[in-house]
């Protein structure tokens, strides 16, 4: 129930995650060059297409855009308003509308839509442990300059694991305080922050508890940190991860050399 | 007989001058079911979490004849499994799978060797359908069975339940007792139960009685739970069989004293038919 | 403070994929002054049944009324003053502590729904003494506290709101024998100055030996609506629930097994033992 | 982190993290009052700058993998990060006091929320954005305040927790 991940079976499930993260990284950047229409354009049929080999549904990818359509809104008439580049094409009443405010706002909102896009596929296409596995691979080398791989990795798994099993705690604490006569939906400002303060403490001191019993768990388990440990899931490379990657370098150095032409 | 585990002059304290555990001594006989018998707070549980050096202590601890030193610390682990009271806060992998898996990762087991083993341990607590489910799909007792299906699969010399059934309904209880028990008659396994269930510490094959942070008494179930002043002041509970027989006996009865349920109902029924 | 149920039914998650249907045509009326059992295996719907006597949960069908509280799907009525009448100890109460001092965390409840800061202290002084700690706790932090001390310091916050019906969710869980019999006691205590418990429970012992009357919920519905006694005479119905009979009464059929011919009503050791005796006389 | 205890409770407070973002108390339209924060201010006030801001990095990555509130963007990372850092520099290794608090809440504004925060957003919202600024230069002088206050009542509570003074011993 929790999360994201959409189970399937599409050759975007099976691709590397290790691969998807890194591209995911690359294209994020590369969203940020300045490489015009063309670039967007280039990127979204990319986006596209792959969203289409995932066989997400696209209400899903919809639904993902709707926390940022408030903000799409106030920066449309933001930009509409303030921006003066170019020549005004428009004018609403007595505001005039430029031009450049009109291309920028339009690279603005690709440009989300683009992130979002690229974003969400990760996250409905990967299970969260496969997520986890792909960030530590990829950090390796990162354990050269002293940075804990593993045991980052690590702590992302219990994260995720706990998240399900503190919620419910958190539903118990607030139907025990609401019991106690809290109220969560009304009251005033102040009654309003007394009431997530009951609910924040018992929260905390019930994570602290769970967190010593899970370190003792562990422990007993022969769980040490600094140490050497096999890994049960292994990821595997396959030729289409080649192929895939080679795909988004392509496209990656593709837009950079455009930023450059344009 | 052949030692699992020697304690001696075991103490322990959280805060200075404050002893959890004072100079405790006991053994535990390979192969035999163990009860450690207490009331909250005896400082029962300290004593599993000093075995495996969770918490360090005075005196010396020899598991498996090697002694708990820090060298020598997961070495001893590895030998001890120990399933914990809170069947939620011990289960780390995100499926029962991963869970079997996170203690055979710590051993460096082989990585393609580990489906097997899991399959195997996770057939042997009847969890082997359930290997893809999430914890929160799972009730009490079936975590409980994959915490000891994790161990079992770093194959331990002595298996410890730290209240291991206080926090589950009665069907989870008889689950995890059946196992247990199956484990230790059948395969041999040397059982380590911390509790203050007097029922289960009566069919034990040793009892030690926790009060304050001492051994009060160490014996077998006859011995030890036939002390009723002892266990009230103890704030525990007396075996039902002992209730029964003893008020009998002050009435007059011909009967003697047990704490075995079974054989009671046998005596009362000769009882009655000879009346 | 009579409780009745009619026709409820209770949907978690309606109109989703995740729909649950979790109580399914209750129809119950437990009088006041009652103390009921409420049996039944993990998933059964008890917490679901129990949520709905303080409005926690709002019935999708039927109508739940408490005293003249009236609970429709479509209540319109304020629920504050009915959780002060229902006081809800959920199981392990003791994570819902959060105040510096028990004496704060104690005038919570009463506070909420108005108390005078006065008058909740006095009834926290009280409660305290009731559930078994002294006043010199009143200062204390809660969180120094042992387990079984912080249950018996959350169900005194309950207490303190003094509700007319108490709903227990194994109030006793984890507690040693010791611990388990004075929280029991302290229980049927509430229950004899006129008032109303309702405890989810496993422990069948306590039943017989606490409760005059039992409800069992099997897959969201009420299966048996009965006294205590009633309840254990069922042996094969609670067989094929897998619920255990209380040491007592189990023993009471090894026997009878055996030619003896005790009552199955009996409640408790002594009266056992005199019955045994009275047999082999 | 060479821990297990600590590991767990760096985890575990990134989990409520992940949690209470799904918690917000509006003031206005635009002003919520927010609770992500707590759990590394309690991170850094207990175990220091780096587990505050190893916090900060979980629950940013963990809540993306598991919830995402809006798109993944890695200078929020960045921001999460020294958020949870600045608590540790200025809480760690010091008696709890609001004034404390406070300089911990003003650094964080002026650095994270003012500086850095309004950097990703022109990233992704144009240069338009700047112009926002004054208004959430308005909206952090109330917050400021409040958050203070929030902090310094959930770290007071937590700190006198002996359960958590065992850990931290």
């Amino acid at each position: 129930v929790f999360g994201q991940y959409l189970p399937g079976h599409s050759i975007i499930h099976r691709l590397d995650p290790r691969l998807k993260i890194a591209s995911l990284l690359l294209l994020l950047i590369a969203v940020f060059f300045d490489a015009g229409f063309i670039g967007y354009g280039l990127i979204g049929l990319f986006v596209l297409l792959a969203l289409l080999l995932s066989r997400i549904p696209f209400k899903r990818v919809l639904k993902s855009m709707k926390p940022m359509i408030f903000m799409v809104l106030f920066l449309t008439i933001f930009n509409l308003f303030f921006v003066r580049i170019g020549h005004v094409v428009y004018r609403l009443g007595p505001v005039p509308i430029y031009s450049g405010a009109i291309r920028q706002t339009e690279y603005i909102v690709v440009r989300l839509v683009l992130i979002i896009c690229l974003t969400t596929m990760l996250t409905s296409t990967t299970k969260p442990l496969d997520m986890t596995l792909g960030l530590e691979r990829l950090m390796k080398p990162l354990r050269k300059v002293g940075f804990p791989v593993h045991e980052v990795a690590m702590m992302i798994s219990i994260a995720l694991r706990f998240i399900p099993t503190l919620m419910e705690e958190t539903q118990r604490i607030m139907k025990a305080q609401a019991s106690r006569g809290v109220d969560f939906n009304e009251g005033t400002f102040k009654e309003k922050i007394a009431a997530i303060v009951s609910l924040i403490i018992p929260l905390f001191i019930s994570a602290f508890q769970r967190a010593e019993d899970l370190a003792n768990a562990m422990e007993s388990r022969n769980y040490n940190p600094s140490a050497k440990r096999t890994r049960f899931h292994q990821l595997h490379w396959r030729y289409y991860d080649t192929i895939a990657i080679t795909l988004v370098l392509c496209l990656f150095f593709g837009i950079w050399g455009l930023s450059f032409i344009l | 007989m052949e030692n699992m585990i020697e304690v001696k002059h075991l103490s322990f304290e959280y805060e200075a001058g404050a002893k959890t555990i004072e100079d405790i001594s006991f053994t535990i006989p390979k192969g035999s079911y163990t009860t450690i018998l207490g009331h909250n707070g005896s400082g029962k549980s300290t004593i599993a979490k000093l075995l495996i050096g969770l918490l360090e202590g005075e005196g010396e601890i020899i598991v498996d004849h090697i002694p708990l030193t820090i060298d020598t610390l997961y070495d001893v682990r590895s030998k001890v499994g120990i399933v914990f009271q809170n069947p939620d806060n011990q289960f780390i992998g995100s499926t029962v799978r991963d869970d079997i898996a996170f203690g055979l990762e710590n051993l460096c087991v082989d990585p393609n060797k580990m489906e097997g083993i899991i399959e195997e341990y996770a057939r042997k607590v009847n969890m082997y359908e359930f290997l893809d489910h999430e914890p929160t799909k799972l009730s009490g007792g079936q975590k409980q069975r994959v915490a000891i299906a994790g161990i079992l699969a770093m194959s331990p010399s002595i298996i410890i339940l730290d209240e291991a059934t206080s926090m589950l309904d009665p069907l989870g209880k008889r689950e995890i007792n059946e196992l247990v028990h199956s484990l230790n008659k059948e395969k041999g396994m040397t059982i380590l139960s911390i509790t203050h269930d007097i029922e289960e510490a009566a069919i034990s094959d040793q009892v030690i009685l926790m009060g304050d942070g001492h051994i009060i008494q160490t014996g077998t179930p006859d011995q030890v739970l036939k002390e009723v002043k002892t266990l009230e002041s103890l704030a525990l509970d007396v075996p039902f069989a002992y209730k029964i027989t003893s008020a009998l006996k002050k009435k007059g009865f011909p009967i003697e004293e047990t704490i075995d349920q079974k054989g009671l109902v046998e005596t009362l029924w000769q009882l009655h038919s000879k009346k | 403070m009579a409780i009745t149920f009619k026709e409820v039914e209770y949907t978690y998650s309606p109109d989703t994929p995740f729909a649950y249907h979790a109580l399914k045509g209750i129809n119950l009326n437990i009088p006041k002054g009652s103390f009921t059992a409420l049996i039944g295996h993990t998933g059964s719907g008890k917490s679901t049944l129990i949520q709905h006597i303080n409005g926690l949960l709002i019935p999708t069908q039927g109508e739940v009324c408490i005293d003249d509280y009236i609970i429709t799907p479509n209540n319109k009525q304020k629920l504050k003053p009915l959780r002060k009448k229902a006081g809800l100890v959920f199981q392990f109460p003791e994570y819902q502590l959060f105040e510096e001092t028990i004496e704060k965390d104690i005038i919570f409840g009463p506070m909420n729904f108005g108390v005078d800061e006065e008058t909740a202290k006095k009834i926290a002084r009280e409660m305290l003494v009731k559930v078994g700690l002294d006043e010199s706790y009143l200062e204390r932090s809660p969180f120094e506290l042992s387990g079984g001390q912080k249950r018996r310091v959350a169900i005194a916050g309950i207490l303190a709101m003094e509700p007319d019906i108490l709903v227990l969710d194994e109030p006793t869980a984890g507690l040693d024998p010791q611990g388990t019999k004075e929280m029991m006691h302290l229980f049927k205590d509430f229950q004899q100055t006129g008032k109303s418990v309702i405890m989810v429970t496993h422990d069948m012992n306590q039943v017989l030996e606490y409760c005059d009357h039992a409800i069992v919920m099997n897959h969201g519905k009420i299966e048996k609506n009965c006294s205590v006694t009633e309840l254990f005479n069922e042996t094969e119905y609670l067989e094929s629930l897998s619920i255990d009979l209380p040491i007592i009464t189990s023993f009471i059929h090894q026997l009878n097994q055996q030619g003896f011919n005790l009552p199955v009503s009996i409640r408790s050791v002594d009266e056992l033992i005199e019955a045994i005796g009275g047999e082999l006389h | 982190l060479k821990n297990t205890r600590i590991l767990a409770i760096t985890a575990m407070l990134a989990a409520v993290s992940i949690i209470l973002s799904y918690f917000k108390i509006p003031l206005s339209p635009l002003i919520e009052i927010r609770f992500t924060t707590l759990p590394l201010a309690i991170a850094g006030y207990l175990f220091g700058p780096a587990i505050g801001g190893m916090v900060g990095l979980l629950a940013d990555v963990g809540g993306y993998i598991i919830a995402p509130t809006g798109p993944f963007f890695p200078g929020f990372t960045i921001s999460a990060i020294i958020s949870g850092v600045i608590y540790g520099l200025i809480l760690h290794h010091h008696e709890f006091s609001i004034k404390r608090v406070f300089i911990a809440q003003l650094i964080i504004v002026l650095v994270v929320n003012l500086l850095l925060n309004s950097l990703w957003l022109s990233m992704l919202y144009g240069k338009a954005f700047m112009v926002a600024v004054s208004a959430r230069l308005f909206k952090e002088i109330i917050m400021l305040p409040i958050n203070t206050a929030l902090v310094s009542l959930v770290l007071k509570a937590i700190g006198e927790r002996s359960l958590i003074k065992k850990v931290r011993a």
